[in-house]
């Protein structure tokens, strides 16, 4: 038997009220996968990144992390988790960086970045410390390890959030738009470093609207509509023919 | 008017303002301590678990302070099992009954503080805490509190003032705070003008230095924390 | 008629107390009625916290105070007082059986009401050994006493006399010793100068003459206290 | 089941009234207070700026019983004091009830003029000039367009700072008015069950407080018509 | 002698601090006449139209509303108005349409534009709710009369505070880029309105980004350059062919 994939969603499924969002999604995402999320606004292309680490309790559906399935328990409205120390346990092992980075701002850049490794993982504190200041390297932003997160730009702060993502050395990243609560003359900035993290060889899922990125990075591109997976496949395929008319229609006003 | 009086028994006045200082920081420390539990259990989205800290907050900040200094220091006196109880020794004292009535009191408006600044905290940061795997006891202990803490200073300096304003309350008790003290020497020179007004000084003095180290606090803190604030109705 | 007004505590049964519907009755209060229609004064009875009562005179919230007020050099200096209308002295009450050594209160825990007699009292012969306590209200003494927050309470006789009769708490309180300072002599406080101190002193013999003074005390107390 | 007030609950209930009469006249005399000090602080007048901010240090930093005290045997002496200037020397009376409404109004005023100050200021300046480009003089457009949204702003703060009051009323009874409190004081004085009056005290505050949540959040909503998309 | 012009400007000059927006500007305007003042982002438009009804106080120059001069004298930093009464009649008379709508939000629609006339002017009530009602259909939106500002749309918003403007009979009416707070899609509803109004033979002044709006309905285009009238004259010669380099250079960035 092959090896499982590092990530599975079957049939995720999530309702707000009597709004359903998500009518059952199903990916898979092995290591070293780039997976990009394309949709127009509202068609829960969040909803279901957020799904996945339960920042939001699917209403059904199973997630599998490494072939271990998330166990699962129906509560009031939405399936919870039904073994704490298995969610946080996996949630340790699943980067996600925010489109608004959610830097906390009241510890440094360093300490930003060595509060996971440090205080979740419990690794020695010399050995953190110099895991993040090579983050910070990687990332471009080692000379400002003493700011507070407050006086750096957008950009920066989102770099930062990336390399609070990487200490946690997380099998797979998500990313929720990571650039567009950013100016323009900013974006390039963090997506460059997302682009050598595709080129290390990273496993992650990118909901993003930067259409030329996600055709150059990704391993494969999938298109919600509605709730549902309207059009998926290769970038090549996607862009360049894809068989949805309404993924042609998004498409073409996006670009 | 006779200000002589006010310089004749300025010593008396003085041993008052330390009793008041004594009851107001011993309050404020205890009524920091017991806030935090109820702040977190109010926090609580268990319906079980919130509604006790609810009514209590609801209680203290419902009723005047002189009737739960009354309620603590006449009232719970009256029975006899308080009376044959081993806290009798601490009861007995109008010290403590202050000291009581007014942690009580300022625990129940702290509390409310800390819930405003718990809940002021962008749901994002929590969220970048649950990514990362944290325990809810880590995600409290790492992150909310030393959040919170930033984030409360100004509406916890200004519940610092309204107390030291509240502990004149302990001249109906017996004690010769400052406020007592000022009635006690009334009662002798009668010169309620003078002497109220000499007492008035020492609490403004008193509020103005408290309100200058919060700002200096402040100042400091917020260098880098961009100000957030935090929606706590005031205090009677 | 001239416009008088009249205070008086009502904490200090029998002398001055607040009945159920909120009117003062007392001792005290049949005296100024009493006074009052031998003056032909149009009269209003107020209430006031004891500790206010003087300085209320003085700022002209009331023209005369009938509160058992005894009369003492120190408050001389701050008013006028008419001719006693009763005396009284002051003793000492404690828990029956308690072993009390009146003339070694050293650490005794002792309360009595702010700015009275016994306060002054207390203030000028025990303030540095025992720990003197001073309440708002008479009443509030009591309730501490009861409580078991004093070991000792020094106030006026009589109305402790009353107490003692009244209050339940007969079996379990005593008076400790005689009753001291006998010279005190309650009157009527008026504000330095005024005229109203001879007519309640004119308005006082006569009651005393006539009987009316007479039925007043024999209202509250079975002997004399004139 | 009723619960034995020895014959006092109607008399409960009179210094229920009282208070109510007390905490609605003080603050009636605190909002007018606090709208002053409130332009007075944001006046161009040094003076007046000054005047606003001794008064809102003054009251906030002294104790409200001790105001209540200072009033009370204060300000009599000093308004017969500036009366005997102008030659008249009767009794001018201030009884425990208007002692009560000025100390609680002038301490009500200094937060309201904050809560104020706060309301004024978050009104956008294109607000007062869409009124000035019409013609209006300065009069009206404070009446009419800036007031009723200082109001509305300003209501959740003056909320809470009535919920205060409510309870400050209980201080007055020191200098002897039949408020609840002290008609507590005298039941118990008179049956020596304190913990049973002191407790029923508190529910009725806590009665008082409901019910002026209650109608605070009403004008809230009254005010809020129409501010929301919907 | 002709008639006077309805709007005169002499030698405006505003300073603010040390910085000096307006250099001495004159400008006429005439019944009927619509002027566009074009000019780049600070180069004084907003300050220019803001010290015709005294929003903003001039620090040199004369004021005259048909033949009459605005009475003027020196404050601590600038003139000031030195008969009160003068100037508001003259406001009454003059409307003043703002870049950001300023409606009263407490007030429905309709008493948004009742507003004035009834409380300033004081006119009967029913004629002023007549005349409003007929001003809210001019503009288009007499359905919406009994909401409040905010649950309007901003194109919706600004044809209310036309319509506020017009419901005050103004002779001349004053606008600060009415339509640039606006999404492109609302735009067009409000020049719509304006074009109404251009062709009624009202008297304006227009401060406008929408060159093709400014060329088509104006009878004037003023272009101010550095506080000063840099170029001056009829739409076709000022789009056509404009004397200065700076107003050429503009032109030729915003087509
Ligand atoms: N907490 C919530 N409660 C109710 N509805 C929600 C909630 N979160 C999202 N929704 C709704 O779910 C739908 C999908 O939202 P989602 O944020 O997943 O969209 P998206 O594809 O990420 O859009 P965008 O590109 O704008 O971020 C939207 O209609 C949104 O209104
Ligand atoms: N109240 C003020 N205080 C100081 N400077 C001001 C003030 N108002 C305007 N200015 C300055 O005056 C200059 C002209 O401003 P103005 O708003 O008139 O420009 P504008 O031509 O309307 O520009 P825009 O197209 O951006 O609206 C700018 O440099 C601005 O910074
Ligand atoms: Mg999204
Ligand atoms: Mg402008």
């Amino acid at each position: 038997m092959s090896k499982a994939p590092a990530l599975q969603l079957m049939d995720i499924h999530k309702t707000f009220g009597d709004h359903e969002v998500l009518k059952g999604i199903s990916l898979e995402a092995h290591d070293g996968d780039v997976i990009s999320i394309l949709g127009s606004s509202g068609s829960g292309k969040s909803t279901f990144l957020r799904c996945i680490n339960l920042l939001e309790n699917p209403t059904r559906g199973q997630i599998h992390f490494n072939g271990e399935q998330l166990k699962l328990q129906p509560g009031a409205h939405d399936l919870e988790a039904a073994d704490q120390k298995q969610l946080t346990r996996m949630r340790q092992r699943i980067g996600f960086v925010f489109q608004s980075f959610n830097l906390w701002p009241h510890m440094t850049i360093l300490e930003n970045v060595m509060e996971g490794p440090l205080h979740v993982l419990k690794r020695p504190k010399q050995e953190v410390a110099d895991y993040a200041e090579h983050l910070l390297h990687k990332v471009g932003i080692a000379d400002k390890k003493h700011m507070y997160p407050n006086q750096l730009s957008g950009g920066q702060q989102q770099r930062v959030a990336i390399a609070r993502t990487l200490a946690m050395d997380p099998q797979v990243i998500l990313f929720d738009e990571p650039t567009s609560a950013l100016d323009p003359e900013l974006v390039g900035e963090v997506l460059g470093v997302m682009r050598n993290l595709a080129e290390e060889g990273r496993t992650m899922l990118i909901v993003t609207h930067e259409m030329n990125f996600a055709r150059e990075v990704s391993s494969e591109v999938v298109f919600l509509h509605q709730g549902l997976v309207e059009e998926k496949g290769t970038p090549e395929k996607v862009f360049g023919a894809p068989d949805s008319a309404r993924c042609r229609e998004f498409l073409s006003s996006t670009f | 008017m006779d200000f002589s009086v006010v310089i004749e028994y300025f010593p008396r006045l003085l041993s008052g303002t330390w009793i008041t200082l004594q009851l107001v920081v011993l309050s404020v420390v205890l009524g920091g301590i017991v806030a935090l539990p109820i702040a977190l259990a109010r926090v609580s989205k268990n319906r079980w678990i919130n509604s006790l800290p609810f009514a209590y907050i609801f209680f203290f900040r419902g009723t005047p302070l002189l009737v739960q200094i009354f309620l603590v220091y006449y009232g719970a006196s009256q029975f006899e099992v308080v009376r044959e109880s081993m806290f009798w020794p601490i009861l007995r004292e109008p010290y403590w009954c202050a000291v009581i009535a007014f942690t009580l009191n300022t625990s129940a408006y702290t509390a409310e503080i800390f819930r405003g600044a718990i809940q002021a905290i962008p749901r994002g940061e929590v969220e970048a805490c649950m990514v990362v795997g944290m325990t809810k006891a880590q995600m409290y202990r790492r992150i909310l509190l030393p959040r919170a803490f930033g984030i409360v200073l100004p509406a916890y300096g200004n519940e610092i003032i309204l107390m030291l304003k509240g502990s004149a309350l302990a001249s109906t008790i017996t004690l010769l705070d400052l406020t007592g003290m000022a009635r006690t020497i009334i009662a002798r020179t009668y010169t309620p003008i003078e002497i109220f007004l000499a007492a008035g000084a020492i609490y403004l003095a008193i509020s103005i230095v408290v309100i200058y180290l919060f700002k200096l606090i402040e100042q400091r803190q917020n260098r880098y924390l961009g100000t957030l604030s935090i929606k706590v109705p005031d205090k009677g | 008629a001239d416009k008088v007004r009249i205070a008086t505590e009502g904490a200090w049964a029998p002398f001055n107390y607040i009945d159920e519907n909120g009117k003062p009755q007392g001792f005290d209060v049949d005296i100024a009625w009493a006074l009052c229609e031998k003056m032909a004064a149009d009269c209003e009875v107020v209430t006031q916290d004891w500790d206010g009562l003087i300085p209320g005179l003085k700022v002209r919230k009331f023209d005369a105070i009938i509160a058992s007020m005894s009369i003492t050099e120190e408050r001389l200096r701050a008013v006028d007082f008419s001719n006693k209308y009763y005396s009284g002295g002051l003793r000492y009450l404690a828990p029956k059986g308690s072993n009390i050594d009146l003339n070694n209160l050293n650490g005794k825990v002792i309360g009595a009401q702010r700015a009275t007699l016994a306060a002054q009292y207390l203030e000028d012969n025990l303030m540095s050994t025992a720990e003197l306590k001073f309440y708002d209200t008479q009443d509030n003494v009591y309730l501490d006493l009861v409580a078991g927050r004093l070991d000792v309470v020094l106030s006026d006789e009589l109305p402790t006399y009353d107490w003692l009769k009244t209050s339940g708490n007969g079996d379990k309180f005593e008076f400790k010793g005689e009753a001291f300072k006998k010279e005190d002599e309650i009157g009527i406080a008026v504000r330095k100068g005024d005229k109203l101190k001879d007519k309640f002193n004119k308005a006082l013999d006569e009651i005393l003459a006539d009987g009316t003074y007479a039925e007043i005390n024999a209202k509250y107390f079975p002997f004399s206290i004139y | 089941m009723m619960i034995d007030l020895h014959g006092y609950g109607s008399q409960l209930l009179l210094g229920a009234q009282v208070t109510v009469e007390l905490a609605m006249s003080s603050l009636l005399v605190g909002l007018i207070l606090g709208l002053l000090g409130a332009s007075a602080k944001l006046s161009r007048f040094r003076l007046l700026q000054w005047l606003a901010n001794g008064y809102t240090t003054l009251i906030r930093g002294i104790p409200e019983l001790l105001t209540v005290l200072i009033i009370y045997f204060g300000a009599t002496t000093v308004l017969m004091g500036i009366a005997g200037w102008f030659g008249y020397e009767e009794y001018i009376e201030i009884g425990p009830f208007a002692a009560g409404v000025t100390a609680l109004g002038l301490t009500f005023g200094a937060y309201a003029t904050e809560v104020f100050r706060g309301a004024l200021q978050s009104i956008p300046k294109g607000q007062h000039e869409a009124a000035i480009a019409l013609g209006m003089g300065s009069m009206r457009k404070f009446y009419r367009i800036i007031l009723p949204q200082v109001w509305r702003i300003a209501l959740p703060g003056i909320g809470n700072l009535f919920l205060v009051l409510l309870k400050d009323t209980a201080l007055v009874s020191v200098v002897g008015l039949d408020d609840i409190m002290r008609k507590a004081n005298i039941a118990v004085n008179n049956t020596k069950e304190p913990f049973l009056f002191y407790l029923a005290a508190a529910f009725m505050y806590l009665a008082l407080t409901v019910v002026s949540m209650v109608v605070v959040s009403y004008f809230e909503k009254r005010a809020n018509r129409g501010l929301h998309r919907g």
